[in-house]
């Protein structure tokens, strides 16, 4: 068993309305020094050890990524 | 023999009474499709209509676009039939690839549902023959990620091709780019669009009547192929 | 960590002493003594769990029992001819004809929605929904009283964006439209805000459901979401071990009881049963809620004619080492129950595949009389189901009028300065509209899809939210719901029947015959003999008013301890009304202009009444005085004849007055139909009352110049007093109050419209 | 100037409807060996350097996270 995480972000030139609400927010409440905000997800998968690295960038890829509009990255943690 | 429209339901999906409504309001059949089934019966074209397939988990439209039916869709699209994307389903054809771009969350942050004018930018697509060239009609806009994206030369490029087929005018509801409501494909078969012209086919339940052109432009469109 | 050691009905024999965290639960001792005389024996941890919750004041109504009677006690056998269910079942159903039966119910999900606002509030609606849903309904549409704190206040805004985005995202993601519901502000809900959500569907009157299991050996079936530790909350202790002993030895720590809905899992979930219903597997059917499981099973056996037996291996769980205390008192969402014959299992469970809903067969339905449920081989619950489910304990609790209600009455607004002149009645007219009561609620209402299924006729803003049903005939119904809880507050009595008389007409006013009455009651603590009496005395408002005007009340909801700290909320029963029109198509639209020529006639009479009313708050921050009088005979005869002139085309547009006065109705006419008007006022009477009294029965009408004589010699003809007040004026993008003042529609557009996304973004 | 990752995770004990949706979607598309996933956010912040981490844990906290029913962490990324 391991545990794989992928995060997928909005692309840099794609709009981040929901980062943006965050960092507006952040001034508002007082915190300053938040320059930016931006918001994607964060997956995590338990999945079997004969699990490749291939089908883990595939599974990111096709599926939990869109390619049109994000980016991700996939990482192995050690259980 | 009347056209025969196809209604696909994914589980999850809404609209898909109202579009099977518009479609006979029309004068067309409508019939229904199952996401498990990869048979299309026969339509001579397939609408995909609006809601919240698989819950919109993960990104609207990426678990639906999976869908044993939409193999088949994809490949009948590829022969040439009309398929009409509605909300979700705009989504989910962008998903499927089988039109250019991606919708993402509003950017005000909330879900929108209010009645919107639109233009209608190109009237020769299989799902808009019958309104005016530059017809200005009023639908109902109902979704929360209806931001329409691609990058600048994707928006060049459909731009120059004249395939922005309805664009939002007083007042861009929802942050998509160059008020961009809804595209087609190169060869205008395929149309997705964020407003809901299924729910403005009568004034009694919707803003107007605008909306019953799409549905009947497709009976004009007929069909390159017949599914098998 | 070892598995805890279960306790069972053997071990409950042999340890009659063991002390058991009954306080804990919420039980007196009392209570606890009576659980024990009824078994002959000391509960187990899993009994103990199922009566604890199931004699909260929530689900046996204990405090409120013996005044609820008094809804019975009133309802003749002539308003009980249409009801085919009514108090007693999941919800009310109604017979409106050609051969439809139309049920609906409001809850309250008010405490939940405060500790996490989006999943509480997501989660109250859908409850309500799996409600209707259980009566074999298709569910049709949602509305949402919601009350909260002043508009202005941090937690405001924390709290209302995310009630409102909860109903929305779940509401919407099961494809229901929104067709109406209430914003209101007032600073005794800023620690305890109110969120009701309002469900409708409709059925062919033969295939009503009800929650009965009977049959002895059909199976009962469980299906939807897995069933994991959601909102267990105080049951948690029967787990942990801060009850009995050390702190460190693994029992479970308190869990937050907040549920998360999935709302997908209930669209496929309504779908699914909606098939079963129709292909006739299901003998009954219960919804899972408050207190999901134990309630289920004892309210299913309890209400048919055997017992049941349960075998709780079978649930399917999401989370590891649950107890089967905790198994029943779980509160995960999106699950239904059903009984089931045993030669169609098979093609309820291939039903279940279709939709890729998860159902296990978890027991069946024995001749025998108690209610047994098994764990690992071992009996943990061996109970009468009827002394769970029905036979909690009823209290008598004491109530008096408060010593400060005199004063209160007594403390009229009649001395509060009033503007007099043209510029001052302009100012006050502006500053009203734009009150966050008073002010439009688009801000709320674009979030929540009103379009879906495109049977909504009418939705917010509108008097009424209606729905086609039958798309052959346009039959089709209206729902409104209404409480003007400073009203109530002055005068429970009245103002309940204020708050009847309201929702009454609105749905009249949209061209619909009222037909059933729901409510949810919604009050501070029931130990407060203060509370109690407001309590004591709305429900006899509502039931003596329900009587008088020959509508039932169908069922409803109370929702006790609404308060922060000592202080309770004003006292808030939201009633609902439901009416039935044959053919939506002669729906009363609100906005003017629809017509070529149109006279605007005000119907009913005003006096000088402002005791509650929106202009003593707004301007003077005021309460006191007595309500507007309610004439319920009036109310009906205004009801008629707006059913009338609709049927025979006389009305092209209608809104009631209410809060506000005269000058909202006229002003949200003209916004609405994005249409001038031109007002005369009678210049005998003064114009502040005219255009700010909250007088009750009235309703202003546009009717167009050709049917004008007609309509006025039928409201002469029948006694309803009416005066024309002013013309439709299509050319003018203005309102034009003769003698007073003109108004762009630009102008009265800003100071409606922008309040609520300037305070909330 | 320094990058901050927060990650937002559904507490263990609540329902994570789209991590399961995902999970099951994998299932059928064929992806046999991921046996359990969990949907959260991540967000990447850029703050100036003499924000401390006593002020990020309260972001995260107060406002990133709902602490009714989300955990959450706080990593700090050099740059
Ligand atoms: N205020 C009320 N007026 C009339 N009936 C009520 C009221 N409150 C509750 N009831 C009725 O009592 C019964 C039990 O209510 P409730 O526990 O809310 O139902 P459920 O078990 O479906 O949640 C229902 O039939 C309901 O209609
Ligand atoms: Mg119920």
């Amino acid at each position: 068993m391991a545990r794989v995480v992928v995060d997928v972000m909005p692309k840099p030139e794609i709009l981040d309305p929901q980062g943006q609400a965050v960092a507006g927010a952040l001034g508002r409440l007082g915190f300053t020094g938040v320059t930016e905000v931006r918001q994607g997800k964060h997956f995590e998968l338990e999945v079997d050890d004969d699990v490749d690295d291939e089908t883990l960038a595939k599974i990111a890829e096709g599926f939990l990524a869109n390619p049109v509009i994000e980016e991700w990255t996939v990482r192995r943690i050690d259980s | 023999m009347s056209a025969r429209i196809g209604v696909i339901t994914f589980p999850g999906t809404l609209d898909d009474v109202d579009a099977a409504r518009a479609v006979t309001r029309s004068g067309a059949e409508a019939v229904s499709l199952w996401h498990g089934d990869e048979d299309l019966k026969g339509v001579d074209a397939v609408i995909v209509p609006g809601g919240f397939s698989y819950g919109d988990y993960l990104r609207c439209g990426a678990i639906a676009r999976f869908a044993p039916v939409m193999t088949s869709v994809v490949e009948a699209a590829g022969r040439g039939m009309p398929v009409l994307g509605i909300c979700n389903g705009f989504q989910i054809l962008c998903e499927a690839g089988l039109l250019p771009g991606a919708l993402v969350r509003n950017d005000k942050l909330h879900f929108v549902c209010r009645d919107q004018w639109l233009r209608v930018e190109n009237t020769s697509t299989s799902w808009t023959t019958r309104y005016d060239e530059g017809a200005e009609v009023l639908i109902p806009l109902k979704s929360g990620e209806g931001g329409y994206m691609a990058d600048e030369a994707t928006l060049d490029e459909l731009e120059g091709e004249g395939r922005v087929v309805f664009r939002y005018v007083d007042g861009n509801p929802n942050g998509s780019r160059r008020d961009i409501a809804g595209v087609c494909s190169a060869d205008g078969r395929i149309v997705g669009l964020m407003p809901h012209p299924e729910h403005a086919i009568d004034a009694l339940t919707g803003p107007s009547d605008d909306g019953l052109g799409v549905f009947l432009s497709a009976l004009d469109a007929k069909s390159l192929v017949t599914s098998a | 960590m070892e598995t805890p050691a279960v306790d069972t009905t053997a071990l409950a024999e042999q340890t009659p002493e063991q002390a058991q965290p009954y306080v804990e639960l919420g039980l007196a001792d009392d209570e606890y003594a009576r659980i024990r005389e009824i078994l002959g024996r000391r509960p187990t941890d899993a009994e103990l769990a199922m009566y604890s919750v199931m004699w909260s004041e929530h689900c046996s109504y204990k405090s409120s029992k013996k005044h609820l009677a008094y809804f019975g006690e009133t309802t003749t056998p002539e308003m009980r001819e249409k009801m085919l269910a009514g108090i007693g079942e999941n919800a009310g159903v109604v017979d409106i004809g050609d051969g439809w039966a139309v049920t609906f119910k409001v809850e309250s999900h008010n405490h939940p929605s405060y500790v996490e606002p989006y999943q509480g509030a997501a989660t109250g609606v859908g409850g309500i929904v799996r409600d209707i849903l259980a009566m074999g309904a298709r569910p049709l549409a949602v509305a949402d009283p919601l009350r909260f704190g002043p508009a202005d206040a941090p937690d405001t805004r924390r709290v209302l964006p995310g009630v409102v985005a909860g109903i929305a995202g779940y509401g919407n993601c099961l494809g229901l439209p929104n067709i109406g519901g209430e914003v209101v502000f007032d600073s005794s809900y800023a620690g305890n805000p109110l969120v009701n959500a309002l469900c409708v569907g409709a059925m062919r009157v033969e295939d009503l459901h009800l929650a009965h299991a009977s049959g002895t050996g059909n199976k009962v079936i469980l299906f939807g979401a897995r069933t994991g530790l959601d909102g267990i909350g105080g049951v948690s202790v029967l787990a942990s071990d801060s009850f009995s002993g050390d702190e460190n030895s693994g029992g479970r720590k308190k869990l937050p009881s907040v549920q998360v809905g999935d709302p997908f899992m209930e669209k496929v979930l309504i779908e699914c049963s909606l098939e079963l219903f129709a292909k006739k597997l299901v003998v009954g059917i219960q919804d899972l809620g408050g207190a999901g499981l134990a309630c289920a099973t004892s309210e299913l056996a309890a209400a048919g004619d055997g017992g049941m037996h349960i075998d709780l291996d079978r649930v399917p769980l999401r989370a590891e080492g649950m107890t089967p205390a905790e198994i029943l008192s779980s509160e995960s969402q999106e699950r239904m129950c059903a009984v089931v014959r045993p030669s169609d299992v098979d093609a309820f469970m291939e039903v279940c595949r279709k939709w890729d809903v998860t159902a296990t067969v978890i027991g069946e339905v024995t001749d025998g009389e108690r209610l047994v449920i098994d764990w690992h081989g071992q009996t943990v619950v061996d109970v009468p189901p009827r002394t769970v489910a029905h036979q909690g304990p009823v209290y008598d609790r004491p109530y008096a009028r408060p010593a400060e209600q005199d004063a209160l009455q007594a403390d009229t607004p009649d001395s509060l300065p009033r503007p007099s002149t043209p510029d001052e009645l302009r100012e006050t007219l502006l500053r009203l509209i734009s009150s966050p009561n008073l002010a439009s609620k688009e801000w709320v209402t674009q979030q929540y899809d009103r379009y879906v299924r495109g049977n909504t006729v009418l939705a917010q803003p509108a008097d009424s939210g209606m729905v086609r049903i039958d798309e052959s005939t346009g039959r089709g119904v209206a729902v409104a719901t209404d409480c003007n809880s400073r009203y109530v507050y002055l005068d429970p009595y009245a103002g309940t029947q204020l708050a009847l008389a309201e929702a009454y007409r609105n749905v009249a006013t949209s061209g619909a015959m009222p037909v059933a009455v729901t409510n949810c009651l919604n009050f501070g603590s029931p130990r407060d003999p203060g509370v109690m009496w407001q309590f004591e005395r709305a429900v006899h408002g509502l039931a003596d008013g329900c009587a008088e005007l020959g509508v039932p009340v169908t069922g409803g909801n109370v929702s006790f301890y609404n308060q922060t700290g000592d202080q309770a909320i004003l006292p808030t029963p939201v009633v609902g009304v439901l009416g039935v029109i044959d053919d939506v198509s002669r729906r009363i639209p609100t906005g003017i202009g629809a017509e070529a020529g149109e006279s605007l006639l005000l119907l009913g009479e005003t006096h000088d009444e402002f005791g509650g009313s929106a202009w003593a708050q707004v301007v003077h921050g005021h309460l006191g005085g007595l309500p507007p009088k309610v004439d319920l005979e009036r109310e009906r005869l205004l009801a008629e004849i707006l059913v009338a002139g609709s049927r025979d085309g006389m009305i092209s547009a209608a809104h009631d007055v209410s809060d506000g006065g005269l000058a909202q109705t006229i002003v949200e006419m003209a916004l609405i139909g994005q249409c001038g008007a031109r007002i005369v006022l009678d210049p005998d009477a003064d114009p502040f009352v005219q255009l700010f009294s909250e007088s009750a029965g009235r309703v202003l009408v546009a009717v167009p110049r050709t049917e004008e004589l007609r309509f006025t010699e039928m409201c002469s003809a029948r006694g309803l007093p009416w005066r024309k007040t002013g013309v439709v004026d299509p050319e003018a993008d203005a309102v034009h109050i003769q003698d007073v003042a003109e108004f762009g529609l630009d102008e009265l557009r800003e100071a409606w419209e922008g309040t609520l996304p300037t305070l909330f973004g």
